[in-house]
């Protein structure tokens, strides 16, 4: 009984850190599909021109840069490419985390202990004495 | 506040005054904070500009200068940063004398708002 | 037994909070009061709390560094090519707020890096590419160790926030047991 | 003070201590809100106001003047500024629109006096919610102490 | 309840109110000291830093230094001893500033003890206001320099 | 008297429900009421915008110039759409506040049901 609450304490902790991981994860992949999105707006958008020789402004951080528009497609297409292989990289990731993640929650040796749900009244009770949240 | 002065059972002429005073006061002391603020800043902006030029006064004039103007640094020398600095300075003194001048009139208006309470309290007085 | 274990396994000497197993056995173990042991669960935990606010703005910090450190180095590779190319580059830079004017950056290998202190260093192109790869790499690991610090206090939060819990209940139940015997 | 809302005493002082701490607290949250709300139009303000004085700076500038260019936060490289007497004005919603200087600067002077505006509608709400508060603080410690003496006098009587 | 009793409570009550708010004013000193020292404590640091980077830098190299908004074209030799004197005076602020807080520390101690103040629960913020040094570290993000994370 | 018990649990989680919803529409409006202010601001300033000034819009990170008709077309259409956007809001939350309303009604109702039925068995 002694190690008990200890071993599922530190369980729980594991299972609530994983669970971050992954939100964190799906978030900057949700991120970056929105920039991808707008970079390949921004490639139509340039094709659609019509005088070719006109140079454009790309927006780098700070500053507008002027480019001509073979080089700006150019640009664009690079940073399409690398937004690609973030969120692909992100993705492979992700899958790992979830099933380990899963496999967590559903440790079968861990059914039956009805601590988790003592120690969150406890916490309540607590925070409520101590008039935090 | 002299509080003491009224009565509980004050006309409600006297009252009104009264609390048109208070209000005044409280707009006009707030405006003065305001103000004063105000001028400690640009009091603090002139103290700047006199301590850089202090500084640039030692270098040579050869020294190439740039002026910061937004996030940008523009070429410029020293006798015109000189120049600048002195005329910055200048325009923050304009400033706070005109600030100045408005802080002067919010007090005496203040003054002539409790001068004018104080009159219709004795007229007041007077009929009783 | 204490409540704080060794400062080891971060960067910056935060103690360990200890996981009260038993608790009968730790009140116990030198008579001290329920009340005490709180406050001192509660000042550990506010420590802690202190030290994630200063971690939390040194992330802060890094967030900002770290992108202008990135577009620096974009920067540096798109002056590498210009002066290769001899290409004049023309610019819309910020001048303030919602403000841009339009300057003309002829090749230079010349550049000038903000240090910090009001001072900039001009540099080679070379070196700034130097500086600042180097600066990236140490940027990155500080947020990496950041991370790791932060993970390592959150679980040290939780970890005293339980035990406070643990101790309290366990008053709670001494002083039933007391009533009930009484 | 407490001689202007004259209902608003008598209506506080049939309330329970803990609805008038109820309605301290409500009043701070809103007081901190407005204050933070004025905190960030200030800041905003004076970023145009910026804005427009580095307009009237580089009107005195010369093109082709030799300047050092902000690329980032912390590179700059030498350049020439070829403005033309023209700035880009970023409007906002993705828009941005490239005018002469003197126009630009009248979009920020509207800018800086919107945003007065909007502080000038803030303040008075802001000043009125402090007297409240103060008001209600008032009544409070006047009613907690009459408990107190309530209480002691039962005390007393026993 | 007589009018007298009610009058004597009243006079002793704003006593109190008036120690309070004198300790509060205290404790708000000493806090807006503790971090004045805090920000040039970054400052300081950040000298320190540029002051590393410069002195491994051959002396006649251009840098410039930012003197009220005008920024002055020197060189690395010429930038480092002024840098220097700056670093040392900041030091020196920084000295003042800590003894400062420790005397508004035990000003305020001895204030505490002098009216028996006392706090609800905890002692801890008395301990940690006392101390002072909580570091509020402003971030002010204009360098290129990383400090290490050691 | 479980029975009751159910129905009152059942009602109050209806009602915490339409309580967030209620927040979430709100909060909603107000993004909504910041974005037409925007969207005003910039139509305003194209309205003053003369020919010789150029109109850029940004399309992810390029700057594409535009002309101002296409641009104040786009800007009006966009006040247009969020305009409707905020009736649809506004309807929301009245739709919901009286559902609110009725819900709240009908849980004091069954409190007092219940609280009569408490009555019923203690004086037995």
């Amino acid at each position: 009984m002694a190690r008990e609450p200890e071993f599922v304490f530190e369980y729980l902790k594991q299972v609530e850190s994983l669970a971050q991981d992954v939100l964190s994860d799906r978030r900057d992949i949700i991120e970056l599909n929105k920039k991808r999105d707008k970079t390949r707006e921004a490639a139509r958008a340039l094709k659609k021109l019509d005088d070719k020789s006109e140079p454009v402004w790309l927006c780098c951080g700070n500053l507008f840069i002027n480019f001509d528009q073979q080089k700006a497609n150019y640009l664009l297409e690079k940073d399409q490419n690398s937004y690609d292989e973030q969120i692909n990289k992100l993705h492979s990731g992700l899958k790992k985390k979830v099933n380990k993640l899963y496999e967590a929650e559903n440790k079968p040796e861990l059914k039956g202990y009805d601590l988790i749900p003592i120690s969150k009244e406890e916490k309540q009770s607590l925070f409520e004495l101590v008039g935090k949240n | 506040m002299s509080t003491a002065v009224l009565h509980p059972n004050v006309d409600l002429e006297l009252k009104k005054a009264f609390e048109d005073l208070q209000v005044k006061m409280l707009t006009n002391r707030n405006q003065m904070k305001v103000i004063g603020a105000q001028v400690d800043q640009l009091k603090r902006q002139i103290q700047h500009a006199k301590l850089t030029e202090s500084e640039l006064n030692q270098l040579e004039k050869s020294v190439p200068m740039y002026e910061g103007i937004g996030r940008m640094f523009v070429l410029s020398d020293k006798d015109k940063v000189m120049k600048n600095l002195d005329t910055k300075a200048k325009n923050y003194e304009t400033k706070i004398q005109s600030l100045e001048k408005s802080k002067e009139y919010l007090e005496k208006s203040l003054k002539d708002s409790e001068q004018s309470l104080r009159e219709l309290i004795s007229v007041k007085q007077g009929k009783k | 037994m204490s409540l704080e274990g060794e400062k080891t396994g971060n960067s910056l000497g935060i103690p360990k909070a200890i996981f009260l197993e038993d608790v009968d056995k730790f009140m116990a173990d030198g008579g001290k009061t329920a009340e005490e042991v709180l406050r001192k669960l509660e000042e550990l935990f506010q420590k802690y709390r202190v030290m994630e606010v200063n971690l939390l703005q040194k992330k802060e910090k890094l967030k900002v560094q770290i992108p202008d450190i990135k577009m620096s180095l974009d920067m540096i590779q798109l002056l590498k090519r210009n002066k290769e190319n001899e290409k004049t580059v023309e610019t819309d830079f910020i001048l303030a707020h919602n403000l841009y004017a339009r300057a003309e950056v002829p090749p230079s290998d010349k550049v000038g890096l903000w240090l910090g202190a009001n001072v900039m260093l001009e540099y080679t192109l070379e070196q700034a590419d130097d500086l600042l790869t180097k600066n990236l790499k140490q940027a990155n690991q500080s947020m990496e160790q950041t991370d790791s610090d932060l993970d390592f206090l959150k679980d040290q939060i939780t970890t005293t926030e339980v035990n406070m819990a643990r101790v309290y209940n366990w008053d709670v139940k001494r002083r039933q047991t007391l009533k009930a015997t009484a | 003070m407490s001689a202007e809302p004259q209902q608003e005493g008598i209506y506080l002082n049939k309330l329970s201590l803990q609805q008038l701490e109820q309605i301290k607290n409500q009043l701070t949250q809103e007081i901190n809100v407005l204050q933070e709300s004025m905190h960030r139009l200030k800041m905003v303000q004076q970023s145009f106001v910026t804005s427009d004085q580095s307009l009237d700076q580089m009107k005195n500038v010369e093109d082709n003047k030799q300047l050092l260019v902000p690329l980032t936060g912390s590179l700059y490289v030498p350049g020439k500024l070829i403005s033309n007497n023209k700035v880009l004005v970023d409007i906002g919603t993705g828009y941005y629109v490239q005018k002469p200087v003197d126009d630009a600067k009248k979009y920020f002077e509207k800018k800086i006096q919107y945003l007065a505006k909007q502080m000038d509608q803030i303040q008075p709400i802001l000043q009125q919610k402090a007297i409240m508060r103060e008001e209600v603080m008032e009544v409070f410690t006047q009613k907690y102490q009459m408990q107190l003496q309530v209480q002691k006098a039962a005390a007393g009587a026993q | 309840m007589s009018t007298a009793a009610s009058g004597s409570k009243k006079s002793k009550e704003k006593e109190q109110q008036e120690i309070v708010a004198t300790f509060q004013k205290l404790r708000e000193e000493q806090k807006a000291i503790a971090g004045k020292s805090a920000e040039l404590q970054v400052e300081q640091k950040s000298h320190e830093l540029v002051i590393e980077t410069l002195k491994e830098v051959e002396k006649e190299r251009k840098c410039f230094r930012m003197i009220g908004g005008v920024l002055v074209e020197r060189t690395v030799g010429e930038v480092l001893p002024a840098l220097e004197q700056n670093r040392d005076q900041i030091t020196k602020l920084v000295e003042n500033l800590q003894s400062q807080i420790i005397a508004k520390g035990k000003e305020i101690n001895d204030f505490r003890e002098k009216h028996n103040i006392r706090f609800q629960g905890e002692t801890e913020g008395e301990q940690k206001s006392s101390n002072g040094a909580e570091s509020s570290n402003k971030s002010k993000s204009s360098g290129v320099l990383v400090e290490k994370s050691a | 008297m479980e029975a009751i018990q159910k129905k009152f649990e059942e009602e109050l989680s209806k009602f915490q429900k339409s309580q967030s919803d209620l927040n979430k529409h709100i909060s909603q409006r107000q993004i909504l009421e910041s974005q037409l202010t925007e969207n005003k601001f910039v139509k305003e300033e194209l309205d003053l915008l003369k020919k010789e000034d150029a109109i850029y819009k940004l399309v992810g990170p390029v700057l594409l110039k535009q002309d101002l008709v296409e641009a104040s077309q786009t800007v009006e259409k966009r006040i247009d759409y969020i305009q409707n956007e905020i009736k649809r809001h506004e309807n929301l939350i009245k739709e919901t506040e009286s559902k609110q309303d009725s819900l709240k009604e009908s849980l004091n109702k069954i409190q007092q049901q219940m609280q009569q039925a408490k009555l019923k068995t203690m004086q037995k």
